[in-house]
């Protein structure tokens, strides 16, 4: 890409240093506006930046490590797929008002989920892209009941649409849903990975200030090799996300880097309230938010039980068994 | 402190039968419905004077107390009955009739005990003042300062982790009444009335949406020397009285608790279409195992007690095994919920293993880290079990 | 039972402690005849000591314990099935010969196993009882081929018979078929418990012992949490063990503990090789000899992943699906 | 070492085409049919050999020497195609070309260059003699003495886990020249003629049959002084420069080859006819997961490397997360084996990924214990990449 993962590190930080953890949802979808990054994905020739998977990623570690609410990986997908439809007219006034932050929700097509159910921010979104290996549609979101959440950053909700414009069906429907199924795996991955990186940073200066039996907690070796396994589990999830963002990627290879990087989220997590002690099992510490959201990614698009299995069966496909 | 007296089968079998009786009847069906703590502390408070008027409240208390004098076989039959039939667990009246009556009856004057062992049964409750901000799992390092001023005690600092705290009318106190020398020596133990002025209480609003604990601010409270168990400086041996009060029952019927509720965990499965998923199958095989062995061990704790052959320990292993047990419940009831476990429903009060999946989850970490937390325990068993070496107390940070 | 669990457990140590771990096979197999260990569940009216399950487990946890080679957990679970069998005739010379140590096999019917294969000390049995659901009987073993086993203190081989003598069938057989299968599954629990305590016992000496960096390891806190965790499983396991071992037990019920207790041992003795550091991994130091039999009792009489399956099944089975 | 050249995309896929033509006639297809660890380690010798003669056994020596002077990034190239082609890895040779080469290149004087270099290319093996039965992962303990006598020194000790040492012709051995002062400063750092009088080598015999490793025993060992790298007392830091000599490569050819090897835990799914168990399904699917995470890690370790970013304990993280994996590998293949995998068949020398799960699964532990025991590396992990204090070095037992 043109602009380095560590640019947009570097900018997203910038931008999103100031407004703290889980900062406040109408600001920061704002802000994702102002910066630019619904245009990410882009083409340029369609006023875009042209920027491919490993810029997605990027930004979503960001989110993920600031905990910033709502619904960005869907939006972005959506958009994605909208610009890979070049026989779809509406799209023409769609993308960039959807690059100007209107509010398109994305339906995936994913297992225990009903295709007008758990929509982030349904209440906001404007219309539906409804998105299975067979068809790609748009429709209008007729109203919404929004349903508590125990992830207190992003809100979710049933809708009721209206009448479904069909985008692709056939062969181009299986292309626009593989593009949008492995780009948000992809940043559900990062996501998880930027949560884990500030879940665990946190941890770590806890322990260091945290002081018991006349010592910091940071000196207990036992604690030690925790916080350790915490970050070798942390940064091969890391390594992972990165170069499968590199390279092409299938369904099911996205899906399991999903599972292992939100497996590794919530491990990191329930890890952190733990060592947090007393203090993390308020709510006025943030430590819970880590965990509500690592079980959200993990619940989300198919959980590891899910994408495990479908790794599984494909890597068994691809070998004959031995005579 | 209940006399260990040789119950015969018959008589258990028989106290059994009235018990069961008696909660077909009066087990409140409704206790899982309360919309608030303050409705649960409510329904709690009723729950206990039930009891006491059918004589099952204070089973371990002394014979001379209505529903006291029964031996440990005896309570155990009470807490499994109690647990089989899902009645409420006795929360709100814990700390008044296991740690409070113990440290009165064991380190209390006559009018102490005289003063307040009938509060109880009335139905008056009490908090423990032990945990501060600064302190967790270290309770020497107490810093809440209690000042003698002629009569009185002027008492300053915090508390937290107090069950329920903001319910209590009584408060077994902590506070340190001398600086000098080992931490432990200058801690004294105090009977503080939570209405005083200068007491106030916040509750604690827990990630699951439960306020079980409360933190306790004291600024110059005024508590009566009479109002003190034990001289000054004897803090830290009575609350080990306060603290030894109960040991097993409790782990016993949440094991039994947990097995009951592994039912909810089988119909997750039916629910989700996964009875035929083989991996499942050996998980949920496997859970069970554990939550057998959760209560195999439970009760065997309890009849090494009984038989006078509990070693240092066995209680640090029966609450490791517990916790891990119900962590290891409520992810798997997390991990099958899938999307729909994300969805916040209600709360219950008072329950551990409610099928509220992520709320059960979350509200384990109360017995991973409270109470003496799990790394505590491992701490425990390596060096009083296993006999390996303590770190030396001069370990400090470079 | 009338002599108590802590007898036959000092009374095991007396006999087996002077041997030393993992003794010669044939002294071995005669001291449990001498001990009359036998006998144990033989009824008294059959000249036994008419004891029980608890008594089988209390003894089983020695053998393993000490790693004592050996068939006796097929020998006696086969002596029992024959004072089970009053029909059958032969029994009345076959009995007194097995207590004096004469070998017969047991051939029970486990999951990935023909019945004629894995058979401990095939080439010493002069008898195979098969035992299945449907069928109990008895053949004479014409032969043997013993394969290399990793774990150095059972001998396994494969056997060829001759001509069976049904002892059993039908309900009869059902029944005989539980006895068999619930003792040998209580024993090899009983032997991972007996061989886990002594595994962790090792580990903790060990670590006291050992010195690096100018301090005993045992003084190293991360190594003092793992074997708690190893001790926490190794005492719920056995808890559990007793608690089966004192009440009617059933198929399932048997396997979830036999399962419990081969995968804690296995847990212990892996920990046990990494505690001991590179002294683990040589075959002069008995540290393998823990691993390699918590292996083999993981996988005899069906496996973890058989039990567990087992387990799940009989407990879904017995609870209504909520409406 | 070598220079890190700009080499073209263009010229790399040469490279590669070319090795892979060349492996397709060369690579040795027997390899793993070996019977015993010297026919094994024979074959080694013949298959360094060929690679030394076709010029891609010393790629990351300088250009001065054939086959030497090749990228980082040519480096990578190579095992990847080694690992790729199932070769047989560099076991024999792997202390001579890289440990010696490296400690000599950077510490050893003209003479003792000219000496020993060539004759590595020749055949000649080197083992290690750091780790000693009373030191394991704290090298600075060690205890082997070499006292100055004239014009050489006598040694007197013993060494224990010197990979093939009963192979090797010469030794990189570490020794104390005294014992006052900081421990480092009294280590001394000597070239070992393994044929001297006094040197006895006995092969450890390993759980799973293996001989991989020796012990060394040194009996009044004469070595002449010219026989010393550095001065007296230098040996910790020419230790350094052994012990940094390789780094990552090794890791990312053994990622490589276990995600090639996953085919065979699929085989053996297929054979046990589990293919339709939805637990293995995702079982074997997070374990291709962890592998590929694993050989992610390396590439990335390698990357860093290359563009001078590697950072204190990126080596540790890659080391544990490998043997990790590595284990896990093997306990699926044990666990789908079942009593079938208990039968003990022939080892096969060299690899970590044989399909013989109980051998694989005790090989597994030579990398979760030796170079730096797993608990060694998180400790680096906690202390130097996550900034945790280290413990004071006065604990001591009290």
């Amino acid at each position: 890409m043109m602009i380095s993962r560590e640019e947009l590190r570097d900018s997203a930080r910038k931008g999103l240093g100031s407004d703290g953890l889980a900062p406040d949802p109408v600001a920061s979808w704002d802000r994702l506006v102002d910066m630019g990054w619904f245009a990410l994905a882009v083409p340029e020739e369609l006023g875009g930046l042209g920027l491919g998977a490993e810029a997605l990623a990027a930004v979503h570690v960001e989110l993920g490590r600031a905990l910033v609410p709502g619904a960005a990986i869907a939006q972005m997908a959506a958009i994605e797929v909208l610009c890979a439809a070049p026989d779809f007219a509406d799209r023409a006034a769609l993308i960039p008002a959807a690059v100007a932050g209107e509010r398109i929700g994305l339906s995936l097509d994913a297992p225990g989920r009903p295709a007008t159910g758990c929509v982030i921010d349904a209440d906001q979104v404007r219309q539906l892209l409804l998105v299975s290996p067979q068809r790609i549609a748009l429709a209008p979101v007729l109203g919404a009941t929004m349903v508590p959440t125990w992830d207190e950053t992003r809100r979710l909700g049933d809708v009721a649409i209206g009448a479904e414009t069909v985008i692709a069906a056939g062969d181009a429907a299986r292309g626009l849903y593989d593009l949008a199924t492995t780009r948000v795996l992809l940043a559900l991955a990062a996501d998880a990975v930027g949560g884990a990186a500030a879940a665990l940073a946190m941890t770590v200066d806890y322990l260091k200030t945290r002081r018991q039996f006349d010592r910091p907690l940071a000196l207990f070796q036992a604690l030690k090799h925790r916080v350790a396994d915490c970050q070798i589990a942390l940064v091969a999830a890391e390594a992972l996300l990165w170069s499968r963002a590199a390279a092409p990627l299938t369904v099911a290879m996205a899906g399991a880097l999903k599972a292992r990087a939100t497996t590794m989220f919530r491990d990191v997590a329930e890890e952190a309230v733990q060592l947090h002690g007393g203090i993390g099992l308020t709510a006025e510490h943030p430590c819970h938010l880590f965990l509500k959201r690592a079980f959200l990614d993990a619940a989300l698009a198919g959980d590891a039980d899910h994408w495990n299995a479908v790794a599984g069966q494909s890597a068994l496909a691809l070998v004959q068994p031995a005579s | 402190m209940a006399h260990p007296t040789d119950v015969s089968t018959t008589a258990l079998a028989g106290l059994r039968a009235d018990l069961r009786a008696w909660l077909a009847v009066n087990r409140p069906a409704d206790w899982r419905a309360c919309a608030t703590h303050a409705e649960f502390a409510a329904s709690q408070r009723d729950w206990f004077r039930k009891l006491v008027e059918a004589g099952y409240a204070i089973p371990h208390w002394p014979a001379e107390w209505p529903g006291g004098g029964r031996s440990l076989a005896e309570q155990k039959v009470i807490y499994e009955e109690l647990a089989r039939a899902d009645a409420p667990r006795l929360l709100l009246s814990f700390v008044s009739t296991y740690h409070a009556f113990a440290t009165l009856h064991e380190c209390g004057n006559a009018e102490q005990k005289a003063r307040y062992l009938p509060g109880i049964l009335r139905g008056e409750t009490w908090c423990q003042g032990f945990s501060e901000p600064g302190a967790g799992s270290d309770l020497a390092a107490v810093r809440t300062r209690a000042e003698r001023r002629g009569d009185v005690y002027a008492v300053n600092g915090q508390k937290v982790w107090s069950t329920m705290a903001q319910y209590a009318d009584r408060c077994l106190l902590l506070a340190r009444t001398a600086s000098e020398g080992a931490k432990q020596a200058g801690l004294t133990y105090f009977l503080l009335d939570m209405t005083a002025p200068g007491v106030t209480v916040r509750p604690i609003h827990q990630i699951q949406g439960d306020e079980e604990f409360a933190e306790i601010f004291l600024d110059n409270v005024e508590i009566p020397v009479t109002e003190r168990i034990g001289a000054e400086g004897d803090g830290w041996a009575v609350a080990q009285a306060t603290l030894s009060s109960e040991r097993g029952l409790t782990l016993m019927e949440l094991g039994y608790r947990m097995r009951g509720a592994l039912d909810r965990l089988a119909a997750l499965i039916g629910e989700t279409g996964r009875t035929g998923d083989a991996g499942v199958q050996r998980d949920f095989g496997a859970l069970t195992g554990q939550v057998d062995a959760v209560c195999a061990l439970a009760d065997q704790f309890l009849d090494r007690r009984m038989t006078g052959q509990e070693q240092v320990g066995d209680a640090s292993v029966v609450k490791n095994a517990y916790s891990r047990a119900l962590r290891a419940y409520a992810a798997l009831g997390v991990r099958l919920g899938g999307i729909a476990a994300q969805r916040r429903e209600p709360i219950t009060y008072g329950d551990l293993n409610s099928g509220n999946w992520m709320a059960d989850f979350m509200n384990s970490y109360a017995w991973t880290i409270a109470g003496g937390s799990e790394e505590i325990q491992r701490n425990i068993i390596a060096e009083r079990m296993l006999g390996m070496p303590r770190e030396p107390k001069g370990w400090t940070a470079p």
